[in-house]
Formats: C-alpha cells, structure tokens, sequence
C-alpha cells in the first residue's frame, strides 16, 4: 500500500511537517505531504483527487465538501490562525500590532506599498482585511495594496524591501527565515473573523490516514501547532 | 535536494517532447504545406493554449479530464486509472499546453525548406516515409530542435497546469518545478537556490550540447 | 520494362500548352524553343510535378496522367529521372550522398560503389564527391544532379539544359555518354536545350515549341531542313541530315569512307564504328560549296556532282540552294548557302549541274551520330 | 468582466512584443549569422528563463529589481519610481521571461534565408538598413510573426512573474490573467468563464487575422 | 567615374588560386576555363563576396582589397553589377521589384521607369515583370537577374554565365548591348562563359584558368590562335583574328568589301558601319580550304595568294597550317585546317605557295565584332 497523501494548506509547511515525522517515529507509518492553495486542494477533491485527509487553511471549505458527501464527516477544527504585522528593516514602520503606528505613518504618506494576501479568495487575506477595516485604516490603504496570490507570497512582498510591510501570517512569522527579515507584532485577535482551520477525512481514507487524522489530534501534535504559531482552539 | 521530483521533471519532459515530436512533426506539415481554408484559424488556434493563466487551463483541463468528465471514464475504463492525479496525466496536459512551442517553430522549419527540393525528392522515388527522414528532418532539424528546446524547458518549469492537474503528489506528480515553488513559499532560499541552480545547469549544459551538435552537424 | 513515352498537355492558362507527342524507347527527343515557351514546364507535367487541366501521359503500359479518368500519379510512382534546370540538389548531402538518395530500388550495400561510379562517368572526382553542392561549382553541381537522374534507373529520362554550365570539353565526353545509354538501356529521353550543337548530336527527334504549342514536330533531319523554321531554330540555319554506310577506314590517314544510299562516296574523319554500320551525317548548309566545274589540286576531299533544285533567294546576302545528289539528282537533298552574288556569278538555275564541295573536316565529328 | 485589467494585459502585451521586436532581429540576426565560440552556449542561455517555475524565476527578480538591488535604486534614481509593483517592472519582466520565445524562432528565420540572396542584396549596393527592411525582415516574416505571436499569447497568460513582479494592483498590475486567476480561487466560475472567453476570442481574432494576412502576403 | 581593374589573388586552399590581371574600361575581358577552374570564385572576390588569403583588387583610383594593408571593402562599397550563375534573385519581389531593389542611388520616383525599362531591354514584357522569380521560366530569371545588375550602374560589371539559359534568338539580341554598353559606359566587363561564340562576340581579352591559375592571357586574338591552348579552348578549335578596314558597300547583293592590312581584299556579308570604319574579323582555321591553283568558277568569293609557314600535323585525320598571307608570306598569319590525307596529297610544305578559300559567309556575322 503507498502512504496515503495528506492535502495541507500552505502555512502548515513547518507545523505539519515536524508531526509527520513525529508520526512516522511513534507509528512506523509514513505519509505523504502536499501542501497547497486550500482553495485548490478543495477543487481538486471535488474532481476526484487521491487525498485522504484534508487540512484546510478555511473551514468553509471542509464544511462544503461535508455537504457534498465527499468526506467522512465534518471534520474537526485543529488550529485557529492569527496575524501580524511585519515590517522589513529599514522601514518608515514600527512593528506595532494595534496599527496605530500604521496609521500614523499613512497621514503621513511614508507608507507607499503594504502588502496583504489578496482578500478574494486567501483566508490570511480576508483576515488582514476585517483588521485593517476594524483599525478604520481599510480605505486610506486600500491603494496602496500589493496583493500576494497567498500568504506566503505576501509575505515575501513584505520583506522584499519594496514595501513598507505587511500582515501575514502568525506562523510563517515564526518561521527562523522570516524573522530573521523584519520585526513583527501580533494583532489581537478581535479585529477580525478567527481563521478556523479544519481537517477531515475524505472517503477515500484509509488506515494510515485515520490513524494520522488521530494523531493530528494528539496533544503531542498540538504542542507543535501552537509552537509553530497556531492557537489550538479549545484556547480561544 | 529533491531527487525524485528532478526525476520525474526530467521524465516528464521527455515524455513530452517524445509525444510533441510526432505531432508537431504531423501538424507542422499539415500547416507547412497544406492548403485549405481556415488555415489561419487553426494556426492561430494552436496559440490559444498559451493566453489563459496556466492554473486556469489546468483548473478547465482538471475538470474536462477528471473522473466526472467522459474523457476521464474513458480513459479510467480503458487502463483501470484515472487520467487527473497521475502521470500520464501530467504528461497529457503538458502536451496541449506546449502545443504551440513545439508546433510553430517545426511549421516554420517546414515552410523553409525549398519546394524544388521536395520535388526532386519525389523525383528520386523516395516514398514518403524516406523522404521525411532524408529530406524533411535534416532539413527542419534546426527548427525542430528549437521546438523541442521549448517544449522540454517549458515542461521544466511549467507549474500552474502540473500543480493544478497532479495535485503535487510526491514521487507522482510533484516535479521540481512545484519543488522549488514549495520551498520558496516556504521561505527556505537556499534549498530553492540549490535546486533552482542544479536544474539550470542540467539543462544549460543539455540544451547547450544538442545545439553544439546541431551546429557542428550543418557545418556552421 | 519501359515502352512508349506518350504525351499530350493542354490548357489555356496560366501557362498556355498545347501538345501531342511521344517518344520511343532508344530515342532521345530534342526539346527546342525560346525562354519562356514552356519546355521546363511540359518535363514537369511529364515528371508529375505539375498538373495541366487536361492532360494524357502515358510510358509503356502504364498511364500515367490521364485527366478524363482522373488519373494522376505521384512522381514517386512514374519513375522518371529528372535533371532540374536549377538543379535542385540536396543541400544537406554529399554528392555521394545525393546520388546515392535516388537509389532506393537497391541493396543499400551497392548504393555507394554505383554512385561513386556514376560521379566519376560525370567527372567528379574522389575530393569533390564528399562536398557538400554548396562548395561545389556550377558545373559540378550540374554533373551531380544528372548523375542523380541517373542513379534512380529511370523508365523516361527529362533532361532540362544539362549541361549548360559545362565547358565543352565535357559535355564532348558528357554528351555521347547521354546518346549510348539511351540506346543501351532502350528508354525514352526528352532533352531540352538551347544549344543546337548539343541537340544535333543527341536528339532523334525535334519538337520546336513557341508559346506552349508545338511549331513543328519530327525527325531532327526533317525539322531542321525546314528553311522555315530557321527563325525558332536560330543561326544554326539549316543543313542535310543523310544516312550513309561505312565503306571503311583509312587508318594511316585517320579518314572512314563513307557510301551514301544513291552510291556517292564521302571521306570523314575517322568514325569509331565498324565497316558496314549505318551512320547519320549532318551538313550544315554553309559548309557546302559549289563549283560549275569539279575543282582539282583543292584540299577540299568530297567532291560531288549535283543538280540544282531549287533556289531560295532572301534580302540578306544569302541564298539557299537545294540540291539533289547525282548526276542527275536522282539522290538525296542537300542544302547548300552560298552569297547571292555567287549565285548570279555562276549563273546557277534550277537544273543546273554543279559541283559540290564538302570539306572532310566540316563534317564536324560532333555531328555525326550513330544510328542504331 | 474587468476591463481595467484586459486593457492592461493588452498593452502590457504589445509593449513586450514592442520591445522584443527589435531585440530578436539583433540577437537573432547575430546567432543566425554571427560565428563564434560559444554560441551554443549563448543559445542555451537564452533558453533557460523557461526553465524556472514562473513564480520563482518572479521571486528572484523581485529580489534582484526590488529597492535593496543595485538595478531597482538606479531605477528609482532615473525615473522616481520602483521597478518592482509598477507597470515599467511587469514590462521588463515580461520582457525577460519570454526572450526565448521571440529571439528563437526569428533566429531560424534568419538563417533559412539563402546566403545567396542576400550576398545579391549586398551587391545590389543595400546598406545594412536598406537590406534589413527590403530582404531580412520579409523573408523572415513568418519566423517573426512566430515569434511575436508566441511572445504576445504568453504575455497575456503569464501569470506567475506578473503576479510576483507586479503584486497585483488594479489599473496598474493586475492583468486579466490575474483577474481570471482571482475569479476562479474565489469560486466565481461564472465571471472566470466569461473573461476566459472573452480573452481567448480576442486572442484568437487577433493571431486569427495577422497570420491569414501574412499567408495571403506570401501568395501561399 | 570608372577606371582600370586590376585583380591579383594568390591563395593555397581550399580553392587554389593564383592569378593576375587588369581589364581596361570599356573592356570585355572573358574568363574561360573548364568547369571548376575558379571562374566563379574570381568574380565572387572582386565583389567581395569571398576573401581570399592574399590579394589586391583596385578600380580606377579606389583600392577595394588589399590584403597587405588589412583592406576589405565590402560588396556594397565596391559599386559592382554582378551577375550570379545561380541567379540569386529575391525571391518575395515580383521582376521590377528585383531591378527596383538595385537603385538605391536613384530618387524613388525614377525606379519604376527604369526598371521596366531595363527588363524590356532584356524582353521581359509587362505581365511577367510582376511575377515573382518562382513564377518565371529559367531564362526569365536569367535576364531579370541581369537587368538587376546593369540596374546599379555598375563601375564594374560581372557577369557569370549570363545567357547559359537563353535560345539563341535573345542572346543575338543581348549579346550586343551588353557589348555597346560596356564601350558607351566605359567601365570594365568580366564575362564568363562557356560558350565560345559568346566569347568570340564580345570579348577583347581572354583570360584562360585551369585550377585556378592563369594559364594564359592576352588579347582574344593571340589567345586564340595559339593552336597549343586547343584543349583548353575547346572544340572551337584555333581560328585567326584579323583587322581590316571597310573598303565599301555592295548595296545589290548586300556584300561588305575589306581590305586587311597587306591589302588583300574580302568579301563579307553586308557590316552595318560605314566605309573606313575598322572591324576584326575571326575566321575558323576548319573554313580555310587550301588549293595549288587559284581555283575558278566555284562559290567560294574569298581566295587568298598565301604561303605555308608551318605545318603542324597531329595524330588524329587534321592537320593545322599555318599561312602566311600575300604572295611571298608577307602579311597575315591565318590558321587553316585541312586533313592529314590532303597535306600529302597537294603536298604541302613549308613555303609552298597556296590560296586559301574562304567562304563569304563563312566569316560569320556573329564572328564579326566592330573594333572601337
Ligand atoms: N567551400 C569550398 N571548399 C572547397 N572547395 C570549394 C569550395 N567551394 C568551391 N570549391 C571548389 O573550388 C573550385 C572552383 O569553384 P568555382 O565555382 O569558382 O568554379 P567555376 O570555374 O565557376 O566552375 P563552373 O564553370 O562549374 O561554374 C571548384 O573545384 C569547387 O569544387
Ligand atoms: N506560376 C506561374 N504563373 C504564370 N506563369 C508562369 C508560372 N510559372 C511559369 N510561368 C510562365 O510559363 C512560361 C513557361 O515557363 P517554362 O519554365 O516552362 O519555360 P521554359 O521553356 O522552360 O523557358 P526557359 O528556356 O527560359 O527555361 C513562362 O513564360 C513563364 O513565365
Ligand atoms: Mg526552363
Ligand atoms: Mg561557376
């Protein structure tokens, strides 16, 4: 039998990585990552994609392919994501979660790109949106938008130097990579709708996957989620 | 360093240009030569593939080749498997999507070669077949080595359609393209630089030898 | 097995035609016409690669085109050897190479010795074989491409100007080589050309083409007698074709004695055919000389009585005399030009006798062809 | 059906072609014609923009055109405005990434035309200019409408550079590849569809159009 | 303004060449050897078109190569019309767009004129000057590809086997034009051919290659009639040149009457140009018969008093004799070609007195090219 695939959203790229290994230490079982769009992951599912288990970055998403009887059951949520400002170095910006240096610096006119993934379809994006609209920020920034095709595109626009920064995700600012080029603060997490990540089984699930969406639910794996920059949810 | 997928890129590009040869061969003709009307329309055509972003193409190829769609029943009837979230998949939509690249190019190498040749060809008794490996590959061989060229580094770096159509299974149809793409979205530059620089020097170094030869072989 | 080339294109556009003939296998036919009247055009509808409205081919058995059946072959399927007025060589091979890509009906191992005999009968040495056309010269390319035409073993040869780019040295080698192979392997030959010198050695037959349609058609000797046709023919004016025997040969002086039908006696130079073959003399007529009386202590060797026929007086300082051999004239024609002053100097007349003098030299070797 | 972006993707498309028109004749013309060491190599090089996912290859310029790079502050110095997330840098990208496809095919196009002809044209008396304009460019016309063709339709699909290069700013770069692109991730299939369309009929009439003007200009 | 060419290449290989020589404006120099001698690669150096190793190639004050100092103008620096043998025309332009294409130097305006005015002069009319080069017969290219060369007033005209596809009616045409132009625009004129008629009508000069080298050169005369170059020649075997003035006009039987430089007289076929004016005349050693006695009655007008100078037998049936004329050998040297059989039987030797019998119309027209 081959290791089953596992569909993951993008920014579980380190979080989930490490309790795959984990897994394969504890259980002898090895699974296969694919990480992704979740709103591809979604479509592709629905087309008749050979995942097993599938951990969306939207639970929308999940709760649609419920609907449609393409999964086990509605699945359980994992993590809830959360967002920050970052600012490369060299920056007009403070690295200030309340925004209000944010808006300080656009009545100045000191920020003149500021990087979000795009708000239409990326879960990070729509988050950075309901933010920046709660901080009243929405429409003075609004032109001054580059818009990553997801979060970690948004993030590379933040920390190219050619914006003034950005609101990418909790997670990927945890990452050594990214921290290492520019400083970020957390938003709190009221401004805007959680990021409720959840992850199902589909039909085609097997032993291995089962056993993984188990394992996902370990305290050991939360551990990791949260190390990585997730909230578990039972926290919110 | 991601062997595996460098692997498959690799298989999956010459599985492509070895698929792409015979029809680009067949097609390029058929324009080169044929006279009918809507000639224009069917060249023009055969660029189409390259106007939609590739994620879109792939997301129409996904669903006109999926398990619901006849193609994909027939195929799956035929061989037990389905055409998306496979190889033979990803070979297929590399196919259509680098028709153009490997088309045009053979065209153009066949409306180049001089009528008075070809006939003398056929004056010499060469049947069709032997006049195609004498006369018309020598011949076009320039051009059609730069549709290969095209088509092959295309399927390399390709990764809209592939992403889209393979669902970027690992040791199946995650090729180095999406490699390198998962590691730069991961932030992890240099495993990306690593394999961006091998893969640019794997085909640096095969692209540069075929047109060492070629040149060499027309004696320029 | 060849037969029969049998011929016969029409169409009132875009290249006007207009056309019957045919040509036996053994005989070579003489293809004659200004620029532009359409001679490449009639070889590639024979060859197939053009398509006349109507149109009838047909060699032996085989038809080959026939427009009222919708018949058309593919040159592939006619076995035809073609040399291209340009060529048309294949840019990408050798000589060699070239020769040896008409020779798919063989066992690839004879192809390279056969070609390579072929070049050399063409004089295209070791070197040069293995050149690409492009480092060949003009004329080396032209041996080339007949020894292309060549190599496929053809049912009808179409020679378009093959030798226009050669010097006359070869083409004196060339051309005899192109009249015994035609005999030799029995196979029709259209020979399209505007020297006369090379028609008048090769060709059996004459069509003179103007404007796509045939001015006139039929034996070489026949066709250029026509003082008519001297326009379309050019300055190679008319002259007599005759057909004689071989009495002998004079081997210390190199001469062959030549007996005409009507028993006259020529000396020529020597003739490489054995006693009693049957030859074909060319005289031009203005090589032909008259005197009232038989001229003695001349280096002039053929001497031969005649009588006037008819004379043919023009506005130029020329006039054509027709004679008839003999005493009496009871042999062949034979035209003589001479000035219109000569003509009144002699007072010559219909009936008259006279003398004619040949000189054994004009009887150009070039000129003088076998028959069969 | 976001008009902004498909007048955008248009002109970010003949800008490419406008620019890659003259780069091709000279690059193409000097691998065609020139002799010298190397020249294989020079033509793999060319080759290998193709090689590297799109998104990638746009990560790397964002890197090496951004405000830190050497390229992007002479930019901004000369012009007053980054290269990176404005129309200039979407055109050198694009530029850049489809080098292959215009210098390629108008490189064999130059070297199908017969040295004799143009060694004519030379002792016609034609000045360098006088024989590019009456000999070179119309016989290579074919090639180079290739090359244009390829280039445009590529242009208007590229998506992965753009998107990366040009971060997605309405009216200034965001192309109708990244609206299509924006539609079919946010599940509007419909909207998708209908620019689909709309681009690959425009595209279509277009390439439709120049190619059946150029085989009734070749008399074929 | 033109002037004199002078051409001296010197190489090894690939294609040896070695060779010297200048052609004066207003001259036709003919450059004639066998196929592959370098006759091409010649005229593709002066153009500039092929460097060879060493060489120096000047026109009138301009230096156009010279390998000593590093010079090498290119083609389009050299001002020379050039004639290719494959013809080498664009192929997208239709006839006066080719001729069109070759006056740059021209003001827009006037092209069209001139071209079509060109391609008549050559006997391309109206409905094929449109046509592309694909859609013209072999001799048709031929002619536009030499209205494109005259179409850039050359200061140096090269023609590579220009007519080789033309009938003989458009080459008695073209022949002499070229020949009128190449004296009215003063500019120097390399001819090269194969066909000795040709050559005979037009050149002045004659330059004989053999593998590239000169293997002989000098005014068309002497080359010539320097028996030892007859296989170099050809069969257009050794002939004499003479000069000769128009002594007058016989208007009835259209007869030119000359006087050579000994004061024989000679009865051609009528010259058009006025009394006094100079022609040369070329007379075919093989249409010199000789006679011991001056023979009478006969149609043969031109009967010269010679003397033997030489007599130089072969092993073939000819002999080649060399005469002197005037009655003591005075004047003229005139090659005649008689059998071996005949030089015993008159037995001819050296300072026999003879009469040389030449046939008015033996001086062929074509043979008769007017001298300045
Ligand atoms: N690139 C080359 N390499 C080697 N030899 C060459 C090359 N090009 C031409 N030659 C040789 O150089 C010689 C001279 O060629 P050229 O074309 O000048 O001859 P030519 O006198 O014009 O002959 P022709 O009368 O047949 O046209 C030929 O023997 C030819 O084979
Ligand atoms: N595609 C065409 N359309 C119209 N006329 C054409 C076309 N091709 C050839 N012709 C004309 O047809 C005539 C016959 O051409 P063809 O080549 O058969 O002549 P040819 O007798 O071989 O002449 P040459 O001795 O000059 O080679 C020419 O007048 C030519 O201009
Ligand atoms: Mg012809
Ligand atoms: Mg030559």
């Amino acid at each position: 039998e081959e290791p089953p695939v596992i569909a993951a959203a993008a920014d579980l790229q380190f979080a989930l990585t490490e309790i795959a290994e984990r897994f394969t230490q504890e259980t002898g079982r090895t699974v296969r990552l694919s990480f992704g769009s979740s709103g591809n992951f979604h479509r592709q599912i629905r087309e008749g994609g050979p995942f097993e288990m599938y951990l969306s970055a939207d639970e929308s998403y999940v709760l649609d392919l419920a609907k449609e009887g393409l999964t086990r059951d509605e699945g359980a949520l994992y993590a809830v994501g959360r967002i920050v400002l970052i600012v490369p170095p060299g920056s007009p910006l403070k690295a200030d979660g309340s925004l209000k240096d944010l808006a300080a610096a656009l009545e100045a006119g000191s920020v003149k790109k500021f990087a979000i993934a795009n708000p239409e379809h990326a879960p990070y994006g729509r988050a950075a949106r309901g933010a920046l609209k709660a901080a009243g920020l929405w429409d003075k920034i609004k032109d001054k938008l580059v818009l990553g095709e997801n979060v970690s595109q948004a993030a590379q626009f933040a920390t190219s130097g050619s914006a003034q920064g950005g609101i990418i995700a909790y997670s990927l600012a945890l990452s050594p990579k990214v921290s290492a080029l520019g400083k970020y603060d957390l938003i709190p997490a009221e401004g805007h709708d959680p990021l409720r990540q959840r992850a199902v089984l589909t039909k085609k699930a097997g032993e291995t996957a089962k056993a993984f969406y188990s394992f996902v639910q370990t305290p050991d794996a939360r551990a990791a989620f949260k190390r990585y920059g997730f909230v578990l949810p039972e926290e919110k | 360093m991601d062997w595996t997928a460098l692997r498959l890129s690799l298989t999956l590009g010459l599985w492509t240009i070895a698929i792409l040869l015979p029809i680009g061969i067949v097609v390029g003709q058929w324009l080169a030569w044929g006279r009918f009307r809507g000639k224009a329309l069917a060249e023009a055509m055969l660029a189409l593939p390259l106007v939609l972003p590739p994620t879109v193409l792939g997301y129409y190829l996904l669903v006109s080749l999926g398990a619901h769609s006849p193609l994909g029943q027939a195929f799956e009837s035929l061989f037990g498997q389905g055409l998306v979230f496979s190889f033979s998949g990803l070979v297929v939509a590399s196919v259509l999507v680098n028709l153009p690249f490997a088309i045009q190019p053979m065209q153009r190498a066949f409306e180049a070669i001089p009528s008075e040749v070809r006939e003398a060809a056929a004056c010499c008794g060469m049947s069709r077949w032997r006049m195609l490996i004498h006369i018309d590959l020598p011949l076009a061989w320039p051009g059609i080595l730069t549709a290969m060229v095209l088509s092959f580094t295309h399927t390399l770096g390709e990764f809209g359609v592939v992403l889209m159509v393979g669902g970027s299974i690992p040791g199946e149809t995650k090729t180095i393209a999406v490699a390198i793409y998962d590691r730069v979205q991961a932030f992890d530059d240099g495993a990306a630089g690593t394999m961006a620089a091998l893969l640019l020097a794997l085909s640096f170094a095969t692209i540069g030898v075929s047109y060492a030869l070629t040149n060499r072989r027309q004696g320029r | 097995m060849s037969g029969e080339l049998k011929v016969s294109l029409h169409q009132t556009g875009p290249i006007p035609l207009k056309l019957d003939f045919a040509c036996q296998p053994g005989e070579v036919l003489a293809l004659f016409g200004p620029s532009g009247s359409g001679k490449s055009t009639v070889l590639r509808a024979i060859a197939g690669l053009y398509q006349p409205e109507e149109g009838r081919v047909s060699c032996a058995e085989a038809c080959w085109q026939d427009s009222a059946r919708s018949i058309f072959l593919k040159p592939q399927q006619r076995q035809v050897g073609l040399v291209f007025q340009n060529y048309a060589l294949f840019p990408h091979m050798t000589a060699l190479g070239n020769v040896m890509a008409a020779m798919g009906h063989l066992p690839q191992s004879e192809r390279g010795k056969r070609a390579a005999n072929l070049l050399s009968r063409m004089g295209l040495m070791n070197e040069a074989q293995d050149r690409r056309p492009s480092a060949l010269s003009g004329g080396q390319q032209q041996r080339v491409a007949v020894a292309r035409a060549l190599a496929r073993d053809p049912q009808v040869l179409l020679l378009d100007e093959p030798f226009s780019a050669l010097d006359a040295l070869r083409k004196n080698e060339l051309l005899p080589f192109i009249a015994k192979l035609a005999r030799e392997v029995k196979i029709p030959v259209i020979y399209v050309s505007h020297a006369m010198d090379e028609v008048l050695r090769l060709a059996d037959t004459l069509v003179l083409l103007e404007q796509g349609r045939v001015a006139a058609s039929g034996p070489l000797e026949e066709v250029l007698s026509d003082i008519r046709l001297k326009p379309l023919t050019g300055r190679y004016d008319a002259g007599s074709v005759m057909h004689a025997v071989i009495e002998g040969h004079d081997e210390a002086y190199q001469l062959t004695h030549l007996n005409l039908k009507d028993g006259t006696r020529l000396k020529v130079g020597r003739v490489d055919a054995p006693k009693g073959s049957q030859v074909r003399l060319r005289i031009h007529a203005r090589d032909v000389g008259l005197a009232l009386t038989p001229p003695w202590d001349i280096s002039i060797q053929n001497i031969l009585p005649c009588m006037v026929a008819e004379i043919s007086q023009s506005e130029s300082h020329l006039a054509d005399v027709l004679l008839k051999t003999g005493e009496n004239g009871e042999g062949s024609p034979l035209w003589s030009q001479v000035t219109r002053f000569s003509v009144a100097q002699l007072g010559l007349r219909p009936s008259s006798r006279v003398y004619a003098m040949i000189k054994a030299m004009s009887i150009a070797r070039s000129d003088l062809a076998e028959l069969s």
